[in-house]
């Protein structure tokens, strides 16, 4: 675009004495607010911290020196009774894999309606604009009310089972990821959506060939996360009376000393789950990103 | 046939588009021009419903177009292709897809969510592609083309969208000259051959001579000159820019100078 | 050998409720006897009073029966015992109960053979590891026992799920004082049946298990001498000293803190070491 | 006319993307369908039992009073929730109760009235009739319109009924009547303080004009110091437990995310060629991400003993890893050009992730730890439990003992109102930082 | 002065640039021009170190650049200016920021951590952006200016470095041909005043010829054309695009024509 007033005849010429001033007295309110910015943040953090420490019923700094006791006597048990290792891990691979279902399904579900919320909650995306503050609460919502009452709430109704478990999950994911997904879709290119704007489509066909192309790495990402915290998570699963992979690591190390080999074997098979899902989700977003096999 | 009457945006206190009234009674190639912040995309944009109107009308063949909501305000945009400065293409999407787009105002949105193209538009989108000298681009992504090549594919989808008017937004200020001259071409010869309006917002003063029929100067907001090109003098183009006597609007130019109209290379590009 | 600071856990056991102001009182006492700030910490979970003990962070804590014999089984010298709660009748435990819904006919434990049997969770005293203990003890595997054996997830899970016939019989606890009808006087069927979850009229009792001590105030080994003797002595004290205080610290109507001793215990550790494999 | 085998080559690419388009969803459902069959949802609808839930729901946003007769020593009393610290003083009983001599006649309303009397009690349900018990041989003994409905439920040693107004039962030791009433009660004041019952228009008055309760304090005071130290929702302790709750997330979130961000460097592609670090710092990532906020947290406990500053650890510990993965994939997805432009002045690493990098994923780095942020406000149940603190910890508390549903729908209500706040928050600074500060940050007009 | 032996980069199989040699000896205005692909980037980002050759040597006053590392590199870096075709900003950034960034590689790490920048560079670059006639758009962020401005925010951080040589990749490229001619009369003058060294890719053969000492031709990463503007006749340039006869050159030009240089301008932007 031409700029007239920078062009080479037109336009004053500033007084560089007077900008100089002007900017300069800029750049110390700048630093002055970044100042006092930074030294806000490190007065907190500093101070939270002793008042923390303070009212911790061990010290920081004594406690230091103490950190490896407990793992060393976690590994020092599990190294002992290493033969164990590998009957355990079949022993517990049945509770991961139905796990690992009940955190696919509601991942799924979940990350679908929070999907829809985001889309239905960004500024400039949304096709109700009006409806945007109260899809937003909405999701605040499902993702403020713990999992665990919504779970028990639906225990009395349906009893237990993995159903429950799902459904509180599901409400939980769609608030969060309906969050994080509306903060990646207000990044996002409008240029595109304009663009299919102006041909007459739909808000579907918009959001589905504008929006979800570009921001589908970072959905993914998400998600993937999602799903790894699922399988981990042990309260909700515990309270529906279903077990789970992530209950029976918490009650083997409730338990303590005696079963710390299930310890150790249930969390290598987490370690490997969530390694697993971290690869696909490099892949993914990798094929996204740079395309599939386009010549 | 094309009636704006009063056609007037605010964006809050701002007037971008003050009262503006033209009318086209038969199909043309319309230029608009007008210094930067004039109006011009805004009122391209209004056209397209793009953008809501904050006051006026435009009749297109009987219907006041800015009262047209949902189904048939997609029609209507179905109609009236839009072509960006900017390309405004779908980056990670293939370019016969991007071209494809342009039936979306006709097509379900379970069925493209599900990529159902029929192949009879396939096949349409594959020889305006041609048509455009791009055909071998189809299966790349097009965020991988060069911004000339770009622009032909956004060209290719005004075109799959068989408009009644197709609206131009600088569709020239972001290429070279070379490219420049064939995007131009390319849009006179689809006003003359298949007889559709075409409203080009342009910067230059030499392209708005050469190619339009009819020109529209902007200067903010308001419609300050509306005439035929050969009226378009140096003394009008101050007027418009609100410029001084040192204006030389060679400064803008893109022109070609001595290179006549390659009047080959476009009807090699248009026959089907 | 000087302490600069105090600090006390405190579990409530399986019906604690606004324990951090009710221990207010206590704390003050013992800061006055000590003249070392004294802090108090409520988890909920006991895992945090337990490690605590056991790092030398935390050096008073009352506990639940089980994680004293986490804690023993541990380190056996980590803490040492003092004192525990005797209730009102004199008895200083509770119990774990089996019920059944009561139109299913079972009336004894033995008539739930071949069905599906709920426990609470695994880390829960009377809720599993007493009752499977004994259990087990008297017929044999459960899992062969039983058609199938559950976890509901919690007491109240157990009672709803029994009572709706998702489990044919299941266990869970109350003081066994009262009457059956009422869900006892305190205790997990009280609570359901109070808040209108369940009828007593439904459900019957089939078994009950042997009487599970109430858990222990410890205090850590590793203190001088003269401050263990100084705190045990003040909550000895309590219900003569400050009736109102000590209800707050017994989470409830009780008698009187007990001198109490390992023997108390040694059912639990045994029911624990029998868990341990399994 | 387009070449031809261009235009079958473009079509058959069109059939295979539509073929995968299709593919995903119908495998998706398929898994849908298979779960659906695993966990046997079919047959959950007739297992439903949503009058278990509207007397679950109801306790979220009403209470009941316990109106008990005790049998043997026929001590009447009037307790809210059946609690000690809810019981009315005899000489001020609710309206709705009142007592002559051995007689108590309850009202619950809708013409529902029960009353006791020496020996027995009586429930007369409009529309039904009386439901009379009597005391014979130490048993209840039952005279109500045959058939009984389901609403009675009658054994030896207890009747009871249920009906839309409240709860009746009466067995050997006792007699008991819960009326639900809508309202969190005594949320301000107490059963023992001298405003409790009094309205709005009253409380003013006293406040503002009217003389002295305690010649010591003003009535206002009075009033703040009783809504604070109020014995049955201890607003004290929750106020102290939300503070604890913002201060361990504060120090645990935002040091987290300190110790993870010059780690992330080390785990993008871009910005770390050695495949070997990449990968180790990648797996540290996972491997924290896999030890549970569980296992940190014991794990601290036994060094830090429970406590505010062992929780914020644990949370510094847990978010490491999701905040490491987060922002590598953010470093990876960041424009080159910039670095570049910032490398070819001879900057070194330092200053090329501080200007070139930094500034581009600022926004991404404040939207993932002001989520954090907020996550950790929200749930920090297991962690709280364990160290014994924050809002969490109260929650855990109040869903254990599994009574006091109002408690839990009271922490709901405050943790959503937080998180709206952060919500709001966020978006506040995001826009600031995204779209510049008004001072000369607002784009130029072209 | 600036010697470049055998300089040769491959990417796997293809060579970008193939056993490049000439030598400068005095500072003077170098153009680069070939088609798309022919390797001009890779060469000034080889001269820049942001590539790394795989065998040749430059020379520069002695020593061979390429063999530098750590710290030694960053100086030469610093010494070396380089202008990209995108400008390459930090969009984020105010303008003032990102022309001080040309003092990175003198400053110390921890005080730019915190962006502790002297008041007397601020002044600096407060006073380079003024020549360069923006020196309002100092508070606005990098992203907020238009190409033609950005472009001259490149160059300010190009001259904050106080460099002995400006690379310029495709300096107009992107840019209009008003402002075309503004950022190539400021690389002119720098070069005439400051006795700098500019190497600048050109797409354009007029752009070579009008302000070039000396013009240098690549195809397929090798040098075609070596010599003055003059020698740069139409069919040298048919060699270096390897184009045929139907080539006309007029197609790419952005010539202004008839407007005389605007050396009142430029000396007011130039004088400080
Ligand atoms: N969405 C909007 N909100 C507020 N103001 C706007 C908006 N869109 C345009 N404007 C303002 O309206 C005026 C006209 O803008 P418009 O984009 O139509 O100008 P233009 O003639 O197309 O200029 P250019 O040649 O730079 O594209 C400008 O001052 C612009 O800042
Ligand atoms: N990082 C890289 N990896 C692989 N190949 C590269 C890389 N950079 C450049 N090339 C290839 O090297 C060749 C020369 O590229 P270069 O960018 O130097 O060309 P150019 O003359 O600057 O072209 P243009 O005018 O389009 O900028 C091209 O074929 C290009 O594809
Ligand atoms: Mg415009
Ligand atoms: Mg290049």
């Amino acid at each position: 675009m031409v700029d007239i007033a920078f062009g080479p005849n037109e336009g004053p010429r500033p007084d560089p004495s007077s900008r100089h001033g002007a900017y300069m007295a800029l750049v110390r309110r700048r630093r002055l607010y970044g100042a006092i910015l930074l030294v806000i943040f490190l007065a907190l953090m500093v101070s939270g911290f002793r008042l923390a420490d303070a009212r911790n019923a061990g010290g920081f700094w004594e406690g230091l020196p103490m950190l490896g006791a407990f793992p060393a006597e976690l590994f020092s048990e599990a190294w002992r009774d290493r033969a164990n290792l590998p009957g355990l891990l079949w022993q517990f691979l049945p509770s991961l894999v139905e796990t690992v279902n009940i955190a696919l399904v509601a991942t799924l579900i979940g990350s679908l309606a929070g999907a829809l919320l985001a889309l239905l909650s960004t500024t400039g995306l949304a096709p109700w604009p009006r409806l945007v503050w109260p899809f937003r609460r909405l999701m605040d919502i499902c993702r403020a009310i713990p999992e665990i009452v919504i779970a028990l709430v639906l225990i009395y109704i349906l009893g237990g089972g993995p159903v429950p478990a799902v459904i509180a999950i599901a409400i939980h994911i769609a608030g969060a990821l309906g969050k994080l997904f509306s903060e990646a879709a207000e990044n996002a290119d409008r240029k595109p959506v304009e663009g299919l704007a102006s041909v007459g489509a739909t808000w579907g066909q918009r959001m589905w060939l504008g929006v979800i192309p570009q921001v589908a790495p970072n959905w993914l990402s998400y998600t993937l996360l999602r799903l790894e915290i699922s399988v981990r998570a042990s309260a909700i699963l515990g309270f529906v009376g279903e077990g789970g992979i992530g209950h029976d690591l918490k009650i083997a190390m409730q338990w303590g000393q005696g079963r710390y080999d299930e310890v150790a074997a249930i969390f290598l098979l987490l370690f490997l789950t969530i390694v697993v899902i971290d690869q696909i989700s490099g892949a993914l977003r990798q094929r996204i990103v740079k395309g599939a096999h386009h010549g | 046939m094309l009636t704006a009457t009063d056609l007037t945006c605010r964006f809050g206190p701002r007037t971008a588009v003050d009262r503006v009234s033209f009318a086209l009674d038969r199909p043309m190639f319309l230029g608009v021009i007008g210094r930067s912040g004039a109006g011009k995309s805004t009122l391209l944009r209004m056209l397209n419903r793009l953008t809501d109107a904050t006051s006026g009308e435009v009749q297109f063949k009987g219907t006041d177009i800015l009262r047209l909501t949902g189904r048939a305000k997609r029609d209507w945009q179905g109609r009236c292709a839009m072509i960006f400065q900017q390309f405004n293409l779908v980056p990670r999407l293939d370019v016969a897809s991007n071209v494809l787009h342009g039936t979306l105002s006709r097509r379900s949105t379970l069925a493209t969510m599900f990529n159902l193209w029929p192949e009879t538009d396939i096949a349409r989108a594959l020889d305006i592609l041609d048509r455009l000298g791009i055909a071998d681009q189809a299966p790349k992504r097009a965020e991988a083309l060069s911004g000339g090549q770009q622009q032909r594919v956004a060209i290719a989808r005004a075109l799959m969208q068989d408009p009644a008017i197709i609206l131009a937004d600088e569709p020239i200020a972001s290429l070279d000259p070379m490219n420049a001259q064939l995007v131009m071409d390319t849009l006179r010869r689809i006003h003359d051959e298949d007889g559709r309006t075409v409203i080009a917002n342009l910067h230059t003063l030499d392209t708005a001579r050469r190619y339009c029929d009819r020109v529209i100067g902007m200067r903010d907001g308001r419609v300050v000159f509306d005439g035929t090109p050969d009226q378009l003098t140096t003394g009008a183009a101050r007027e418009i820019y609100g410029a001084d006597a040192s204006f030389s609007e060679k400064a803008t130019s893109t022109t070609l100078d001595g290179l006549p109209p390659d009047t080959a290379y476009a009807s090699t590009m248009l026959e089907t | 050998q000087e302490i600069k600071e105090f600090n006390i856990g405190i579990l409530g056991g399986e019906n604690a409720q606004d324990r951090m102001t009710s221990n207010e009182c206590y704390r003050a006492k013992i800061e006055e006897a000590l003249g070392v700030p004294v802090k108090v910490f409520t988890p909920a979970d006991y895992d945090g009073v337990i490690q605590g003990l056991l790092g030398g962070t935390l050096d008073m804590a009352w506990l639940g029966a089980s994680a004293y014999a986490k804690i023993y089984l541990t380190d056996p010298n980590a803490v040492s015992l003092a004192l525990t709660k005797q209730n009102a009748d004199g008895s200083t435990g509770y119990y774990s109960i089996g019920f059944a819904r009561k139109d299913s006919g079972i009336t004894a434990l033995e008539d739930a053979k071949g069905k599906v049997f709920a426990f609470a969770e695994p880390n829960s005293t009377s809720g599993y590891l007493v009752p499977a203990a004994e259990l087990q003890a008297k017929y044999g595997k459960l899992e062969d026992y039983f058609a199938e054996v559950k976890f509901s997830g919690g007491h109240e899970q157990t009672i709803v799920g029994v009572a709706n016939g998702d489990f044919a019989a299941g266990v869970s606890w109350a003081d066994g004082l009262g009457n059956w009808e009422d869900g006892y006087n305190s205790g997990a069927f009280r609570k359901a049946a109070d808040a209108g979850l369940v009828e007593m009229n439904d459900l019957v009792e089939i078994w009950r298990s042997a009487l599970i001590p109430e858990g222990p105030m410890v205090v850590r080994a590793a203190l001088p001498a003269d401050v263990q003797e100084k705190v045990i002595q003040i909550t000895a004290d309590l219900w003569e000293t400050d009736p109102e205080c000590a209800y707050g610290v017994a989470a409830g109507e009780a008698k009187d803190f007990v001198p109490v001793t390992q023997e108390a215990y040694t059912g639990i550790i045994a029911a624990r070491k029998l868990q341990e494999g399994m | 006319m387009a070449d031809a085998a261009l235009v079958a080559d473009v079509t058959a690419r069109f059939r295979r993307t539509r073929l995968l388009a299709l593919a995903v969803p119908v495998a998706i459902l398929a898994y849908l369908a298979y779960a659906f069959v695993a966990f046997d949802v079919a047959s959950l609808a007739q297992r439903a039992r949503w009058d278990n839930a509207q007397v679950l729901l109801s306790d979220f946003w009403s209470y009941k009073t316990h109106v008990t007769r005790d049998n043997r020593s026929d001590k009447l009393t009037v307790a809210i929730e059946g609690e000690a610290k809810g019981t009315y003083a005899p000489g001020q009983l609710p309206d709705w109760v009142t007592v002559q001599g051995d007689v108590a006649t309850i009202d619950l309303g809708q013409g529902h009235v029960v009353t006791y009397f020496p020996g027995g009690a009586r429930y007369d349900v409009p529309g039904y009739g009386a439901i009379e018990i009597t005391e014979e041989g130490g048993r209840p003994v039952l005279t109500a319109p045959e058939p009984l409905p389901d609403w009675i439920s009658v054994s030896d040693n207890r009747i009871s009924v249920t009906t839309s107004a409240g709860r009746f039962s009466y067995s050997r030791s006792k007699v008991e009547t819960f009326r639900y009433q809508p309202g969190w009660e005594l949320f301000f004041f107490t059963l023992d303080s001298p405003f409790h019952g009094k309205s709005p228009a009253e409380l003013a008055a006293l406040a503002l004009w009217e003389p002295r309760i305690d010649p010591v304090r003003s009535n206002l005071e009075l009033m703040a110091n009783a809504v604070w130290g109020n014995k049955m929702w201890h607003h004290a302790d929750v106020a102290g437990a939300i503070f604890e709750t913002i201060l361990m997330a504060f120090l645990g979130t935002f040091a987290g995310a300190l110790v993870a961000l010059p780690l992330a460097f080390f785990a993008a592609a871009n910005t770390t060629p050695s495949r070997v670090l990449r990968f180790g710092i990648r797996r540290l990532f996972d491997f924290v991400r896999g030890v549970d906020a569980l296992i940190f947290t014991i794990l601290l406990s036994r060094a830090f003993g429970p406590g505010p500053l062992t929780g914020a650890l644990a949370m510094l510990v847990t978010d490491m890893g999701g905040f490491g993965k987060t922002f590598s994939e953010a470093l990876e997805n960041i424009d080159e050009k910039q670095v570049e432009g910032i490398r070819s002045t001879g900057a070194n690493a330092l200053q090329r992730a501080r200007f070139g990098v930094i500034p581009q994923i600022v926004p991404i780095l404040m939207s993932q730890v002001l989520y954090a942020f907020e996550s950790n406000v929200r749930s920090a149940t297991v962690i709280g439990a364990i160290v014994g603190g924050g809002i969490g910890l109260l929650l855990t508390q109040a869903i254990i003992t599994q009574k006091d549903w109002e408690e839990v729908a009271y922490y709901i209500t405050l943790i959503v109102l937080m998180v709206m706040v952060m919500d709001s928050l966020s978006g506040w600074l995001r826009r600031r930082l995204i779209k510049g500060n008004p001072e000369g940050g607002h784009a130029g007009g072209h």
